[in-house]
């Protein structure tokens, strides 16, 4: 290195660390957090029911699913990109396993393996596509979400896999201290995983700077290229991890388990990330914001299912009961930043 | 000349010889497709998608997103549908309605994008559930049948090939057209949307670039939801369901950038065709049912690229892209 | 005082961790080119921006002709006759300039914009300011500085009474910068108020009356006349000392090979036949006028285009570069974009970040780990060494004051280690303290044995810091001399390749 | 001695065809002074949504389901869950695939049904001419069965009758199976003679295209009691519909969880349970062709199948203590 230390100027500038309480408080963590603990014991006063086991069971594992699927949807929005085929290549990916475990007599493990494989291989397919012709990754993957979901459905005539091992099975339906489901324990290792590799692995901060500002990073020598194909194939293994978890809460393994095309996981794909801080247009990333999300979205889709509003009502309570909290989220936020400021 | 050459340049020129050079192939292998019962129904989808594609559209001119567009859509259908069979309200009435409860509906998005400042993702996405809700919550997902015969007719009317329903269609696309090209609120919108804060020290209010453009999007919703209505003679709550994708792709496919400044309405209209055309040649090629997507999402591919292989050839493309 | 036409009292503002300024006092007579000066955030942007409406203070007033206003958004600024150039780039690139510049108000036909109309009114400013472009060409085609020169056409055009202008020479040549000035003076005869802000003193001394220094967000000084000050007065009162004299330490003894050598070198932005050595231990300047193709002959090089004919070689041996990550990574070439916000910088992301962008595959161990704390402690040395001022090293480096975000774009070269360093601009928006840091930094990285290829607009700077100059014009090297550091013989020289 | 029965009536998603559920559970709930006969409708029609729903109800105590699988595979997860914490689930409207915990399937034969429908068709244009199928989403796997008994009944002309094409993926949005139908009869219109469709909106837009072009050559014979099949078949549009009896299925469902869980009745193992393609434990809720003389009164056709089904039910399907 060129500069030597002793060739520094004397006077440093202080350096405080960032974080403390005061930016805590500040950022959404805090109002999803704020938000969730509001509606869950409000829904725990005012729902019979919802603290019952049956019932945290069953958000517990609701909140697994969904959870990895923002999470693997976040993996590409950070690209500054979409993927719409996410649900196919969930899938895919599923029925792959499903192939592997029922035809080809595979052991679980190498059947999970390839799953994963697969459904990377999708995303890959879709992040080399959208870095070759230089498409938006919503056209490219509206295209892809048709190819794939229709391979799928011609290779497997639209025939599930419901003869899986047992022990599998049983995995899914595991009830730890009687109501938690291991699937949210799968999603906290996604979730985990996902921290460590945009928090402190060199190529997770490469792929969070190619997305920020492509030409920036390009220019500093970052291989933006390849790095939105890496975040594209790792959204295509997480969307098979999710596709995997789908079948185990089902018992089996159907490609009609993400509905039409695997467009029903669009919605809450995007949902989760927006909703804990990740920036649509790339480059930001919150692995804990947007598994917060998650479980504000299910808490309250729970909480009002519990309440018993009249069945076709309970769309629009979700609605309101959404805007409501995130307005509020936004009215706090801005009183904590004007009172720090006077502060 | 420069005229000549600014055509050969626009990012569209790709799509409509797409557009012609499929109409002539398609004509060639099956000369049905020229019959004007066979003309009018790829006019009808044109009509149907193009009003809704652009009230996405411009949205996406300005850089937001409505996700509540089919939801605003299938609330109007059915409080047109209703108007008129509980009501009882004379159709011009019922359409009245229908368009005021599109455009409060397109209002209420932009005034709580606008005063919350968060992004229109979220806020439409909450208010999707609330209309789509409410629709269903008012039919119990059960149809309004009787829709008067004049409405029908409106849906089912052709001269030769031309719908009766282009009479609404292609006015609104000419309207949209002028006004993003060459009325002052449609342009501010487009500064807005390339720029949010090179617009506002402009001095380009963002609240009425906000308002402007959401309410508009709710208007063309509500239009495009009746005009469902009079093409399937019953408004259903189903109505909107699978516009969310498709509104977005015409669009997009005609050039339009996600990230707001840029919106062509000729590309979106020929987006809207490329589509219905594929669709239509699935149909008539008589395609194995298992086959039809992998053909569909292949060909949109095919058709995009091929546009966009051109785009490159002339180097018309963003300069801000490296290389 | 009776003609004071703009005046700031006890304005404060503060941000998250940074109290940007604190009771500043500014005043602001009719027909008066006021200069604002300070160090690198200082604070005048961020007054620049309350006089505009883009932020409100939290404290302090501002008056026009004696009464009080407050904008809450820049059209209210707008509206009140205050016209600003701000110191970012503010264009809508997919717009013509013709429209960029009629964007306040559209001349229109029946509600219709009038394409015609703004184009002729278009054209008058850019001919006043001898910008031949046809109004309809969309921004996004223009170099840097041609789109600093739309923006000034656009504030212009505003005819108001208040003229704010936030570094409006930064990318201009001396040619462009007269032609400017003669503008802003026949405005001022005409009773137009002017704020002017620039980091070259030599431009201050040469157009402004009046001056305001800032430091730390503070008034150093009040709005005083500028006659009787010298150079040394202004520089002390913005950086609270004598400004360092600057002398290079003479180059070293040659190295057989050039570092980068160019031969007969064509590429696809067109440039033809052209050949270049740099050499280590050297400085060389590239000058030319704008839109000469300097800064695409780096990009070329770099990998960003194609070089279709002739060779690269470095330390001697041919090398194909394909890409930027190979030319970077590889073969140790470096990039400082002219255009820090859109190329140079995450905006976003944090100072930290920014500056071990380069690094982070060299600074992984297992598993691909990178820490915060080995990002920190790669980043920090050299913020120091810069003297970044940022309240962190966290701090988004959109947040911090364009100098210090320059310097930044340039701290990451230096934590990569670059061989072969092309620097474009270096010194846009730097303050003077820090632009004789940042010279000093050029050749000691120079001397260190990094060639570096200094691209520069600002011709003082370019002649006080090259060894050797190459002098571009229409994507062709002109001319190349060996470097005596003497002013009027380089300036002459340079003006006879260009011009004769 | 009896408990208390809590059922809940849970279909796919919102959609006119379960709209007569709700009338059933009421009357039933009426007729056997059940506790609750609750219909719950999920909001949208997603498999993830319905199984939501499903667990949620089971957490507030209903102990009794009728359910329409959303998918026949994957809805046996949920139906475990429910098995396992004791509570009793019937597949109505469709069947889950067996192994499955569901009590038994009580719904339409829904091959039988395409297969007579098309038989219905053949028969009114003699055995003769071309057709085409219009028919539901592939993901489901009864529109294979369709698309199996369809091509089953045009083998059995002989090649009297050709199946001139298939549309499929038409039964998620009304728009888009009004744009396919259209596409269809607007480009081979003239070599068609007759439509059989066997999903709900395709029989809707298809009714409606035929009324728009006033073409009564083409014969057609639909699936379901939309309004708008109805009055094409009272127009003469349409030779008649195939009825399912979404009535009886909520209404002798909910008296068999009565039954059931109220009463200690089991499901007779060894009863006479049909067969299909999913489980051995079928009971078909009654299927019955409504031509033009039966339109006005098609609930009435419905009820009278529901009767008959019902005077012998208990006996046949369950053993009480
Ligand atoms: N939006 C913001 N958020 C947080 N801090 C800010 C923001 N804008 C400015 N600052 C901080 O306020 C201080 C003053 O910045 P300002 O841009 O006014 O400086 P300046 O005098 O214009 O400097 P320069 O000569 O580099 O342009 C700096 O410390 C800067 O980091
Ligand atoms: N994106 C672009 N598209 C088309 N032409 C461009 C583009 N960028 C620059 N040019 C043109 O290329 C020429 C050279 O660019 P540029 O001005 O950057 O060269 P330069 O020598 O680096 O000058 P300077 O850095 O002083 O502006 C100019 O004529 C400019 O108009
Ligand atoms: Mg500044
Ligand atoms: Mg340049």
């Amino acid at each position: 290195m060129q500069v030597t230390e002793s060739a520094l100027p004397a006077a440093a500038p202080e350096m405080r660390r960032p974080g403390g309480w005061g930016d805590a408080a500040r950022s959404n963590i805090a109002g999803l957090l704020l938000a969730n603990i509001v509606f869950i014991i409000a829904f725990a006063l005012l729902a019979s029911g919802f603290t019952s086991p049956i019932n945290v069971y069953s958000l517990s594992r609701s909140i697994g699913i969904d959870g990895v699927i923002g999470l693997a949807m976040m993996t590409v929005i950070i690209t500054g990109g979409l993927n719409l085929a996410l649900g196919a290549i969930g899938v895919c990916g599923a029925m792959v396993v499903g192939w592997a475990l029922q035809n080809a007599g595979l052991p679980i493990p190498a059947a999970l393996l390839l799953g994963l494989f697969a459904g990377g291989a999708l995303g890959a397919i879709n992040g080399l596509i959208v870095v070759l012709t230089r498409l938006h990754s919503f056209v490219v993957t509206l295209a892809t979400m048709s190819v794939f979901f229709g391979v799928m459905v011609l290779l497997s005539g639209a025939a599930g896999f419901n003869a899986l091992p047992a022990s599998l099975l049983a995995f899914g339906r595991l009830r730890l201290f009687h109501m938690v489901s291991p699937l949210l324990l799968v999603m906290a290792v996604v979730a985990l995983l996902l921290f460590y590799l945009y928090r402190f692995t060199a190529v997770g901060r490469e792929m969070l700077a190619a997305g920020a500002n492509p030409v920036a990073a390009k220019l500093t020598g970052l291989p933006v290229e390849r790095l939105f194909v890496y975040s594209h194939a790792l959204c295509g293994a997480v969307g098979a991890v999710a596709g995997v978890m789908v079948s185990l809460r089902n018992g089996a393994i159907v490609p009609s388990m993400a509905g039409p095309l695997g467009a029903d996981w669009l919605l809450p794909a995007f949902l989760a990330p927006v909703l804990g801080g990740t920036a649509l247009t790339g480059g930001e990333v919150s692995v804990l914001g947007a598994v917060l999300g998650t479980v504000f979205v299910e808490v309250i889709t729970s909480g009002l299912y519990m309440l018993q509003i009249g069945e076709f009502w309970i769309q629009t309570a979700l609605g309101i009961a959404l805007l409501a909290a995130i307005l509020l989220e936004r009215a706090r936020a801005g009183a904590m930043l004007s009172r720090s400021l006077r502060g | 000349m420069s005229r000549l050459r600014n055509l050969l340049r626009a990012d569209w020129l790709g799509l409509l010889l797409l557009v012609l050079g499929g109409s002539a192939a398609l004509a060639v292998v099956r000369p049905e497709f020229l019959t004007p019962y066979n003309i009018d129904v790829i006019l009808v989808s044109f009509c149907l998608t193009v009003v809704y594609a652009l009230g996405q559209g411009v949205i996406i001119a300005i850089g937001h997103m409505n996700l509540a567009l089919g939801a605003i859509g299938c609330l109007v259908a059915i409080a047109f549908g209703g108007a008129m069979e509980v009501w009882h309200l004379p159709i011009w009435l019922a359409a009245v309605f229908g368009l005021l409860l599109g455009t409060i509906c397109g209002f209420i998005n932009g005034w709580l994008t606008w005063r919350s400042g968060l992004t229109s993702f979220i806020i439409t996405l909450a208010t999707l559930s609330i209309f789509k809700g409410t629709a269903l919550g008012i039919t119990q997902a059960q149809p309004f049948y009787r829709i008067p015969d004049a409405v029908k007719a409106f849906g089912s009317v052709r001269w030769g090939p031309l719908p009766a329903m282009l009479l609404l269609a292609l006015p609104i696309v000419i309207a949209t057209g002028i006004f993003l090209a060459r009325m002052i609120p449609g342009r501010q919108m487009l500064a807005y949307g390339g720029n949010p804060n090179a617009a506002e020290l402009s001095g380009i209010s963002r609240a009425r670039v906000v308002l402007l453009a959401h309410t508009l999007s709710g208007v063309l919703a509500a239009v495009a939801g009746m005009m469902t209505v009079a093409r399937l003679q019953n408004a259903t709550p189903a109505i909107g369901d699978e516009w969310l994708i498709a509104s977005f792709a015409a669009p997009v496919i005609g050039g339009a950038v996600l990230t707001g400044g840029h919106l062509s309405v000729v590309g979106t209209c020929l987006g809207v065709l490329v589509v219905a055309l594929i669709n239509q040649a699935l149909v008539m090629l008589a395609v194995d049912p298992f086959y039809v997507q992998v053909l569909l999402g292949l060909l949109i591919l095919g058709a995009v690229g091929l546009n966009r292989l051109r785009e490159a050839r002339l180097g018309t493309t963003a300069p801000v892209r490296l290389s | 005082m009776s003609d004071t036409f703009l005046e700031v009292r006890g304005a404060s503002k503060a941000f998250v961790g940074v109290q940007a300024l604190d009771g500043v006092d500014l005043a602001v007579g009719s027909g008066q080119i006021h200069a604002l000066l300070g160090e690198n955030g200082a604070g005048k942007s961020t007054l620049i921006k309350i006089l505009t409406g883009v932020h409100q203070p939290d404290a302090g007033t501002v008056r026009l002709r004696g009464v009080p206003v407050a904008f809450r958004t820049p059209r209210d600024a707008i509206s009140a006759g205050i016209g600003a150039v701000h110191q970012e780039r503010n264009l809508i690139t997919r717009f013509s300039i013709a429209e960029n510049i009629t964007l306040e108000s559209p001349p229109s036909w029946l509600g219709l914009f009038d394409a015609d109309a703004a184009a002729r009114a278009t054209r008058r400013w850019l001919n006043l300011l001898a910008l031949e472009i046809d109004p309809a060409t969309p921004v996004a085609r223009l170099s840097v500085a041609q789109m600093q020169l739309v923006e000034i056409a656009k504030a212009l055009s505003l005819e108001s009474r208040i003229l704010v202008l936030d570094e409006p020479t930064s990318s201009l040549t001396p040619h462009e910068t007269a032609r400017l000035f003669a503008v802003l003076r026949r405005l001022a005869g005409d009773g137009v108020g002017i704020l002017f802000v620039s980091h070259k003193l030599e431009e201050v001394f040469d157009l402004c009356s009046h001056v305001t220094v800032l430091r730390d967000g503070r008034n150093a000084c009040g709005s005083r006349p500028l006659a009787g000050m010298t150079r040394a007065d202004v520089v002390r009162l913005m950086i609270g000392r004598e400004e360092a004299s600057f002398t290079a330490p003479p180059a070293p003894a040659r190295a057989a090979a050039p570092a980068l050598e160019l031969r007969s070198v064509s590429t696809t932005f067109g440039h033809c036949d052209l050949s270049l050595r740099a050499y280590a231990g050297e400085v060389l300047g590239l000058y030319g006028l704008v839109g000469a193709g300097r800064s695409e002959l780096a990009r070329a090089v770099i990998g960003v285009a194609g070089i279709t004919a002739g060779e690269v070689l470095i330390d001697g041996r041919p090398a194909a570069i394909r890409n930027v990550t190979q030319a970077v990574r590889r073969f140790g070439l470096g990039y400082v974009s002219e255009d820090r916000k859109g190329e140079g910088l995450i905006l976003q992301h944090s100072v930290a970040a920014n500056i071990a962008a380069t690094v982070w595959h060299r600074l992984r161990r297992v598993l691909g780990f990178v820490s915060d704390a080995m990002q920190a402690a790669t980043a920090a040395p050299f913020v120091r060494a810069l003297d970044i001022r940022t309240p962190s090293l966290a701090q988004r480096a959109g947040n911090l004051s364009g100098g210090n975000q320059q310097k930044v774009s340039v701290a990451k070269w230096l934590v990569a280690g670059s061989r072969i360093l092309f620097i474009d601009e270096p010194t846009v928006g730097i303050d003077i303290r820090s632009k004789a840091d940042l010279h000093d930094l050029v050749l000691r990285l120079a001397r260190q044995g990094t060639a570096v290829i200094v691209i520069s607009s600002d011709m003082p700077e370019l002649v006080a810091l090259s060894d050797r100059i190459a002098v571009m014009k229409g994507f062709r090297i002109v001319d190349t001399f060996d470097n005596t550091r003497d002013y009027g013989q380089a300036s002459q020289r340079i003006m006879h390749a260009i011009h004769g | 001695q009896a408990k208390d029965v809590r059922v809940a009536l849970i279909p796919g998603g919102p959609h006119p065809y379960f709209a007569n559920w709700e009338q059933g559970a009421k009357d039933a709930k009426r007729d056997f002074g059940i506790a609750a006969a609750d219909y719950k409708v999920p909001a949208k029609w997603e498999l993830g949504l319905q199984n939501q729903l499903i667990e949620n109800l089971s957490a507030q105590g209903y102990n009794a389901f009728l359910i329409f699988p959303g998918d026949p595979v994957a809805t046996n997860g949920p139906m475990q869950d429910l098995a396992s914490a004791g509570i009793p689930s019937i597949a109505t409207a469709g069947c889950t695939k067996d192994p499955t915990p569901a009590l038994f399937c009580f719904g339409t034969d829904v091959g039988r049904s395409a297969y007579l429908g098309t038989q219905h068709l053949l028969q009114a244009m003699g055995n003769k001419g071309t057709i085409v199928h219009f028919t539901g989403n592939l993901v489901d796997p009864n529109t294979e069965l369709r698309m199996k008994a369809v091509e089953r009944a045009v083998a059995e002309t002989h090649g009297g009758v050709k199946l001139l094409q298939t549309i499929a993926d038409i039964d998620r949005t009304p728009q888009e199976a009004d744009e396919k139908i259209n596409a269809l009869l607007a480009a081979r219109g003239k070599e068609i003679d007759g439509i059989i469709t066997t999903a709900w909106l395709p029989s809707v837009s298809a009714a409606t295209a035929l009324r728009r072009i006033g073409d009564k050559r083409i014969k057609m014979v639909a699936i379901d009691h939309d309004q708008v099949v109805l009055d094409a078949i009272k127009d003469g549009y349409l030779l008649g519909t195939m009825l399912q009896n979404p009535y009886g299925q909520a209404y002798i469902g909910s008296y068999v969880m009565e039954e059931i869980v109220g009463h200690g009745c089991k499901v007779n193992a060894g009863a006479p349970f049909k067969k299909n393609a999913y489980t051995t434990r079928f009971v078909d809720s009654g299927t019955a062709f409504a031509g033009p003389n039966d339109v006005a009164h098609y609930q009435d056709v419905m009820k009278t199948v529901t009767k008959d089904l019902m005077a012998t039910f208990k006996a046949t399907y369950l053993t009480c203590s």
